[in-house]
């Protein structure tokens, strides 16, 4: 039941924001829909902690450790976002940036995302996890070029061809994977389910499976931003309105990351071999490097946090890519702790940007000064995100690296590389915004806290006292995808 | 038989009071001699200690503590360094405060009181002098303990009296790492005390003196203290390298009798030094500052050749 | 009807199919280009009636349906009226010029033939031979989209893809299960949406659709 | 209710950790935040010191299982003698330096909030307690890493000047960077303990039980020993201790440079005597070698400076050297098999840790307090204080004393240590080291030695002369809580001098536990009073009879010469009979120490240019002489410059990926799938 509550409320919400998104109430609305579809989440969530997997809506919907976590994440956050937005967003209409249609139209769209990425994780059927996925991307799309600037437009344009691109290559992965399905489960619809898919991964046939899984590679990894097919990534993240992009950076990605692991599974059931392993870490450490390196230049404070993600997924598709269960873990507890931590960044990008009217970084000055809530959690979140210890970041980096040293030591050199100029290129930046005395064209304004501080303060907590249920879950989550 | 070390302590200590200055008296006298001028006597340095004991002291108006503090704690310091050194026997009660480098290191706190006393008057002179001082110093210290390992190499210790013990028992007749250290030690005793290659004891030209610049603004008892102990570190040092290298002479535990002839091996020992030292004075001519890195660079080269040859050779 | 003419007659439209691709590659005019997808729209349509006639797959009427209605009728008409309000000039330059072009997408079609290989042997549906012809047809649809420097052209690269892809799930499976193929349908309908509302707001912000003005996002100052 | 020492020690870091917490709370009444804050930081460091002294002392080793971390991970704590003692250096010098930031701090109260100064205080030293106390490798990163984010927000206190953020900044890179091989260190060892089945490799005590082979073992230490090195500032990467230590808060840097190094000391000897055990003797070569070129090029780089808090940070470079050496001395002799002497010169290395952080945390004390009073760092600026804080100025010469290794106090005894285990070294068995090590005996004379000459600069041009500043603020003595900080360290520079030996008994668990072997009974064979490290007739040193007899000499000869009473008349300067004497023409700290920059002057890049400005353009007539003089470290042309254009060339390299035309974007997909696919067939 809390199933059908996660997946209709965001959809009705869409609906309802869609007639009116900019009345006073609506914001609060929009909170109130997400806050719902968290408490339906937690609901699941409980009930898969208690009973284990379970197959909802005759096996069109299915639940195991895996994805229910990603879906309470995606939840909250998506919650905190709308409370972020709620102050973000009349800011921007009072600088006159937002009319009063685009308001309805973002309220409308944020709410259907929210829902396509549920569906995404929640459903068994790889087609339906294709369509939810296409639809998560289109209803992003024009509210990237929200602000109608020519960078935004241009920016939109992009996002929608080289996914649109990508998500077909996958559809062509998921029509191969379904040919070699039917010939073991038969026709209809049976051939396409998760469930039944992992039972028989390993009668399915073994080359069509890897060139299904080249497509879906490149296709789903076009989502998840990894180097050669990252290009859309860094434009799209910075262009959008910042809880847009707080919501793309933390969450879309996990889901593009969860259809990827998903397929891996079952190429590695039927082939036997580590080749899919080898290319998704192959794609990890080529995105960790070159995310790392490209941070070193950047200009404008989104676009350098879009590239953190880029190196972040690169990290979790390494580790997943490594396989075993320490890296295993290692990589489910990075997407957690990740999209915490570069939403609650994003946040405060979002507040200093507005306090300075720009996204370049060396206008941003002062911020301690200026608003120390938004100083200090820039500060730890910058912090938490180069991989400091106090904060889970680390604990997933300390396990992911141990793991390398074991499994594959000659990687370590790039890896250390990676880290070590992400951590150089993120301080060197940020730490001139933090510092020094207020700039006299900096306005101050009150800051959305409660998202920052519950942010933060989980990603500590995860960092210093891991929950035992959590734990739990990873754990579960880790025998699934051996 | 407990109190006797006591006694030969309490002698020694005499003797150092008063044999330093005759010793500084007897080498200006060879040098008159040997520059052909008429000297002022054995007993003179006696004479300008009691004349500035009796004087009033003149001080700058901003001399602090430091500078009224340094004349005792530089006499004491090189006092209870005497009582270390064996001269006339072996079992001195002090003998075990401090080993050789020990012994290096009460000379060096003695020299870092007299460079802040130096700078303390705040004049061109005294900074100068402290400079060159802490230079030197700091160039003459490697040479020195190189010299101190390639002696103890031999005696298995770094305690003094144990190493004229081992000399005795004849275990070490002539060996080179032994030669080695002592032309090493020589050319080290020459910087330390400011002796002429290195500087010149005897002048108050401003450019040349490096010792007696830190010492220029003192007056009265502190100066007859600083100038005592100054001959008194002189005294030492020569009583260092023969313990050290020709301790022929020293009584060896436990007999008694031989203190008497101890101590004229001693005085016939300190005037063949007396002599070789001047004769090295007029040899030689005071060195500009920077060509000093060569002549402590050789003395280090030689210590180390020493300790080579100890592994090589023996 | 029996199998080897049908297998025949699909195999001639796989190749019509494949002819109005590289018709669309190497095309200049606009309206030529609309008119060329449109046919390729038609031919994908009267495949998947025949296969679904003929192996018994009745849901694949509903899609040949779909397709007729959505790939030839709705989204041509749609271009039309966009390239008419919008007034964009007719002449399409491509980037690469065409003999160049043409040796790619040969070259694509025989890695694309090279590549189905093993599935051939495998799938033992009649239409497995023209799996090749649909991975080409993809392929050809990504060259398109890079040779090209119009918006509008690119976007009819695009939705080539899609009819390649979507003559893929026909060929190696018989088509998608139902609810796949309405919700790829209905994914192709609101992109269609998008990219119109996308024409119209990159005409009045740049007032040309010429994509390579937009190239300010770049890091390599 | 018994507490055990890992009890009181856990209680000191729960204080620190609420007295961040609650610092917040207080924010508005400032002055009563400092007194309350610093003074619960000092019951903390006093139980610290509490706990420390009573393990070591008793020889204990307790341990303890947090509930926090993985859950299956959870954080070890153990306190065994080697944490023990290192809880006891940290905790004494913490307590000093918590009773001087009192009165310090005040300083700060007029121009900025302190509360986040209090509040990464006690995280910082949180951070320390809790490095020394971890037994499993993720709580030890953590508490490394929060130790080090800590100092990063301390060093950022004064956020508005340029220099500290850039010296803030190249902190926490190279510490992160050093973190970072310490963790693959753990990661070796820890993979190689259990294969990597389950979580239970990363405890220690798992390390401890497994034999290493000698390949990995090898990798694990060097990695080891670059991230330690790193952060203890050991000449390759030491960049960073000259820039973050002087723009620090003095109360902060002198627990920086004084404590925060020796974590460092404490995870190479955790690591290579505790966990890895057996090692080559090359090992030992390799530390010994770095001590040595870290004390010759610390001292060398601590002689040229002219700003008090530098020059003292690059002295921090030449201590840590030190240790190293008695360490090093120490594994060399380990791998030969000769117990008593590897625990000699391991009780060298920890001597000369104790003293080290005694002795410098009182010089930074005693700097800061110069730097409150004057609100000036540079030497060239300052002279004759000694008249308006001569509180200070006796303090910070015993300081000097001290570390100039001079005898009565306890640097003289460490250094004195450390030779007698160089001198030692003839009895290895290999002849290469035999010729060797002496050399290194040489270079470590000469060490003390100019330490000796810089510190009759820093203290001479500081203190004694007559002031040299353009403006002459008024100068008011340190107030009396900065007063005790410095005297209590003073005060135990000068115990530890003299009483070695009880010292020296007091840290024999350490030995027993780390190299097997006990050298307390051989050490006090003569006696409390002598300090006899092998044997009575090998070397012997008595600390109270040296003092006892200075002491005696100098007031016989007062008491005798002030029998009679003899006028002392106050004049003005003799100086040769030159009257106009003026305060420039005094030496400061450039001219001072000209002589050694020209000695050694090829271990720097050296820029120095004279103008002359003469009437009428004859150079005869000089009218004004501009003398500019910059000395540069050698290692950021050689290590540091490259690496930072490499990373920006390849960073230009990577931004051409991203050239904004669509049609580029759509290449790099296709032939992604076309090479992929061309890989697969």
């Amino acid at each position: 039941m809390p199933l059908m509550i996660l997946l209709g409320v965001p959809l009705l919400a869409a609906i309802v924001l869609a007639f009116i998104g900019d009345r006073k109430f609506a914001p609060e609305i929009n909170i109130l829909g997400s806050a719902a579809t968290f408490a339906a989440g937690i609901g699941l969530a409980l009930e898969v902690y208690a009973h284990g997997p379970m197959l909802a809506a005759g096996n069109f919907f299915f639940v195991d450790a895996f994805n229910v976590y990603l879906s309470v994440l995606t939840s909250f956050v998506s919650m905190t976002t709308a409370i972020f937005s709620r102050r973000y967003m009349r800011k921007e209409r009072e600088h006159g940036r937002i009319g009063h249609m685009r308001m309805r139209f973002y309220h409308a769209m944020f709410q259907l995302f929210i829902f396509a990425m549920l569906l995404c994780l929640l459903t068994n059927n790889v087609g339906v996890l294709w369509i939810a996925m296409e639809l998560a991307t289109l209803s992003t799309v024009l509210l990237v070029s929200l602000y109608r600037t020519p960078s935004a437009i241009e920016a939109a344009w992009k996002y929608f061809i080289l996914c649109g691109v990508g998500i077909a290559l996958a559809l062509f992965g998921t029509v191969l994977l379904y040919f070699a399905a039917e010939k073991v489960l038969g026709e209809g619809g049976q051939a396409l389910l998760w469930t039944n898919l992992s039972q028989v991964s390993g009668k399915l046939e073994p080359t069509v499976l890897s060139l299904a899984f080249v497509f879906l590679m490149v296709g789903y990894g076009t989502k998840v931003g990894l180097v050669p097919v990252h290009n859309w990534l860094p434009d799209a993240h910075s262009e959008g309105p910042t809880p847009i992009s707080a919501v793309l950076s933390g969450l879309l990605l996990n889901v593009a990351l969860y259809a990827l692991v998903r397929c891996k599974v079952l190429i590695d059931g039927s082939t036997g071999t580590h080749h899919a392993g080898n290319i998704m870490m192959g794609f990890g450490l080529l995105s960790i490097i070159v995310a790392a390196f490209s941070l070193l230049r950047q200009k404008d404070i989104k676009r350098m946090f879009a590239y953190s993600s880029i190196e972040h997924m690169g990290i979790a598709t390494f580790a997943f890519g490594l396989g075993g269960p320490i890296a295993t873990f290692g990589a489910l507890l990075h997407m957690l702790v990740h999209s915490l931590t570069k939403s609650s960044i994003f946040f405060t990008v979002g507040h200093a940007s507005q306090m300075h009217r720009t996204q370049e970084m060396d206008k941003i000055k002062g911020l301690l000064k200026g608003n120390p809530l938004v100083g200090w959690g820039l500060m730890f979140g910058v912090m938490a995100i180069a991989g400091m210890p106090p904060f889970g970041v680390f604990t997933s980096e300390f396990l992911i690296l141990t793991a390398t040293i074991k499994d594959a030591p000659f990687l370590t050199p790039f890896l250390l590389l990676g880290f070590g100029v992400a951590f150089a290129a993120l301080f060197k930046k940020v730490q001139p915004m933090i510092a020094g005395a207020a700039p006299s064209y900096q306005r101050n304004l009150k800051a959305a806290h409660i998202p920052v501080i519950l942010h933060m303060a989980l990603v500590l907590l995860i960092g210093i006292y891991m929950p035992a249920f959590l734990n739990q879950w990873f754990h579960k989550a880790v025998e699934l995808l051996k | 038989m407990i109190i006797y070390p006591f006694i030969i302590e309490i002698l020694q200590i005499l003797i150092i009071l008063a044999v330093a200055p005759a010793f500084a008296g007897w080498v200006k006298i060879l040098k008159c001699w040997s520059q052909g001028r008429t000297s002022p006597g054995l007993f003179q340095p006696y004479r300008d200690i009691v004349k500035l004991f009796s004087k009033d002291v003149v001080l700058a108006e901003n001399a602090s503590w430091i500078f009224r503090f340094t004349p005792y704690l530089v006499f004491g310091a090189t006092v209870l360094a005497g009582g270390i050194v064996p001269m006339l026997s072996v079992d001195l009660p002090l003998a075990a405060t401090a080993d050789v480098i020990a012994l290096v290191a009460l000379f060096a706190i003695a020299r870092f009181f007299i460079a802040l006393a130096g700078m303390d008057i705040g004049t061109a002179f005294g900074g100068m002098g402290s400079s060159r001082e802490m230079t030197i110093a700091s160039l003459a210290e490697p040479a020195m303990l190189m010299a101190i390992f390639t002696v103890s190499l031999a005696s298995k210790s770094t305690s003094l009296s144990q190493m004229i013990q081992v000399i005795y028992s004849g275990q070490s007749v002539f060996r080179p790492s032994i030669a080695f250290a002592l032309l090493a030690f020589i050319l080290i005793a020459l910087a330390e005390t400011g002796r002429i290659p290195v500087d010149n004891p005897a002048t108050h030209l401003e450019l040349t003196m490096i010792h007696e610049a830190m010492i220029l603004e003192y007056s009265g008892r502190h100066l007859a203290l600083i100038e005592w102990a100054g001959m008194m570190k002189l005294f030492l040092f020569v009583m260092l390298g023969i313990a050290v290298f020709l301790p022929w002479g020293i009584a060896a535990s436990g007999n008694l009798e031989a203190i008497p002839a101890a101590f004229l091996f001693m005085l016939l020992k300190l005037g063949i030094a007396g002599v070789c030292l001047v004769l090295i004075e007029t040899g030689l001519a005071k060195m500009r500052l920077f060509r000093l890195t060569e002549f402590l660079g050789s003395a280090f080269l030689l210590a180390t050749l020493g300790m080579l040859s100890y592994f090589i050779l023996e | 009807m029996n199998i080897n003419l049908v297998i025949q007659i699909n195999s001639f439209l796989a190749a019509m199919i494949l002819l109005t691709a590289f018709g669309m590659l190497v095309q200049r005019r606009m309206y030529g280009l609309i008119h060329l997808f449109a046919w390729q729209g038609i031919f994908l349509s009267v495949s998947t009636a025949i296969v679904g006639f003929v192996a018994g797959a009745h849901h694949l009427y509903i899609s040949s349906i779909l397709t007729l209605s959505l790939k030839v009728v709705l989204l041509p008409y749609i271009l039309h009226v966009l390239i008419r309000r919008l007034k964009i000039h007719k002449e399409v330059e491509t980037i690469v010029n065409v003999p160049m072009t043409m040796l790619i997408g040969i070259a694509l079609v025989i890695f694309s033939y090279h590549l189905t290989a093993p599935i051939r042997e495998l799938s033992t549906l009649m239409t497995r031979s023209t799996l090749a012809v649909a991975l080409a047809t993809v392929m050809l649809g990504l060259l398109m989209m890079i040779t090209r420097k119009h918006a509008v052209t690119q976007i009819i690269g695009f939705l080539a893809m899609e009819n390649g892809l979507f003559f893929a799930a026909t060929s190696a499976t018989y088509g998608m299960p139902l609810v796949v193929e309405l919700g790829v349908a209905l994914d192709i309908l609101i992109a269609a949406f998008i990219f119109g509302i996308f024409f119209f707001h990159i005409h009045t912000t740049f007032d040309s659709l010429d994509v390579d003005q937009m190239a300010r996002l770049k890091e390599e100052d | 209710m018994t507490f055990s020492s890992i009890d009181i020690a856990s209680y000191s870091i729960l204080l620190l950790l609420i007295t961040a917490i609650s610092a917040s709370l207080l924010n508005r009444s400032q002055k009563l935040l400092i007194t309350i804050g610093f003074s619960l930081t000092t019951i903390a460091s006093f139980l610290a010191v509490a706990a420390g002294a009573w393990t070591v002392g008793s020889n204990l080793t307790n341990k303890v299982i947090l509930p926090a971390g993985l859950p299956d991970l959870l954080f070890h704590l153990r306190l065994d003698p080697l944490s023990g003692f290192f809880l006891t250096v940290i905790g004494l010098l913490s307590f000093f330096v918590s009773i001087y930031s009192i009165g310090y701090i005040k300083g700060f109260l007029g121009h900025r909030p302190v509360t986040s100064l209090i509040i990464f205080y006690c995280l910082f030293l949180a951070g320390m307690f809790m490095v020394v106390l971890a037994d499993d490798a993720l709580f030890f990163l953590i508490s490394w890493e929060i130790m080090a984010a800590a100092s990063y927000f301390l060093v950022m206190f004064e956020d508005e000047k340029i220099e500290n953020r850039r010296a803030a900044f190249l902190y926490i890179i190279v510490a992160h960077v050093g973190a970072i091989a310490i963790l693959l260190s753990f990661g070796i060892m820890a993979g190689l303990t259990t294969g990597f089945q389950g979580f239970s490799g990363y405890t220690f005590d798992a390390m401890r039980a497994t034999k290493f082979p000698l390949g990995w073992a090898t990798a694990a230490f060097l990695l080891a020993f670059f991230g330690f090195a790193a952060k203890a500032g050991v000449i390759p990467l030491h960049v960073w201790l000259p820039e973050a230590h002087p723009v620090a808060p003095s109360n902060i840097s002198a627990l920086m440079s004084g404590v925060m190094l020796k974590t460092a000391i404490y995870g190479i000897i955790r690591i290579s005597f505790d966990l890895l055990k057996v090692f080559p003797w090359w090992w030992g070569a390799i530390v010994l070698v770095f001590g040595l070129v870290s004390a010759v090029m610390g001292v060398l780089y601590a002689l040229m400076q002219h700003d008090l808090k530098r020059l003292l940070a690059y002295h921090s470079v030449e201590n840590i050297g030190i240790i190293l050496i008695g360490i090093g001395l120490s594994m060399i002799f380990t791998s030969f098999q000769m117990p008593l002497l590897a625990a000699l010169a391991l009780t060298a290395g920890l001597f000369h840790t104790m003293n080290h952080a005694m002795f410098k945390g009182l010089l930074f004390m005693g700097a800061g307090a110069v730097l409150h009073a004057t609100h000036e760092r540079n030497m060239e600026e300052m002279g004759g204080l000694i008249h308006k804080m001569p509180w200070t100025a006796a303090l910070f010469l015993v300081g000097c004393i001290s570390i100039s290794a001079l005898p009565p106090f306890n640097g003289f005894v460490s250094e004195w240590l450390t030779f007698q285990a160089f001198l030692l070294s003839p009895s290895l068995p290999s002849p290469l080291l035999n010729l060797l090590i002496p050399m290194g005996a040489a270079l470590l004379a000469l060490t003390g030695a100019l330490a000796a000459a810089c510190f009759v600069k820093a203290f001479g041009v500081t203190f004694l002369g007559h002031w040299r500043g353009h403006h002459n603020p008024n100068i008011k003595e340190a107030d009396w809580p900065m007063r005790i900080g410095m005297l209590l360290s003073a005060l135990t520079c000068l115990g530890l001098g003299i009483l070695p030996t009880l010292f020296i008994d007091w840290m024999d668990a350490l030995s027993e536990q780390l190299v097997g072997a006990k050298i307390a009974s051989s050490a006090t064979g003569l006696g409390w009073m002598w300090l006899t490290p092998i044997a009575h007739d090998r070397a012997s040193y008595s600390g109270p009879i040296v003092f006892v007899g200075i002491m005696a000499v100098v007031v016989i000869a007062y008491v005798l010469l002030h029998s009679r009473p003899a006028a002392i008349h106050r004049v003005p300067i003799w100086d040769c009979g030159f009257e106009k004497i003026n305060q420039r023409m005094q030496y400061n700290a450039t001219s001072f120490s000209m002589p050694i920059r020209r000695i050694f002057g090829f271990l720097f890049s050296i820029k120095e240019n004279v103008r002359l400005v003469s009437y009428l353009g004859n150079a005869v007539f000089p009218k004004r002489l501009h003398y500019h003089l910059r000395i540069r470290d050698l290692f950021w042309g050689w290590l540091y410059k490259p690496v930072v254009k490499a990373s920006f060339w390849a960073s230009r390299q990577v931004g051409r990926l991203q050239q904004g035309r669509i049609q580029v974007y759509l290449i790099y997909s296709f032939v992604t799938i076309i090479i992929l696919l061309v890989f697969l067939r």
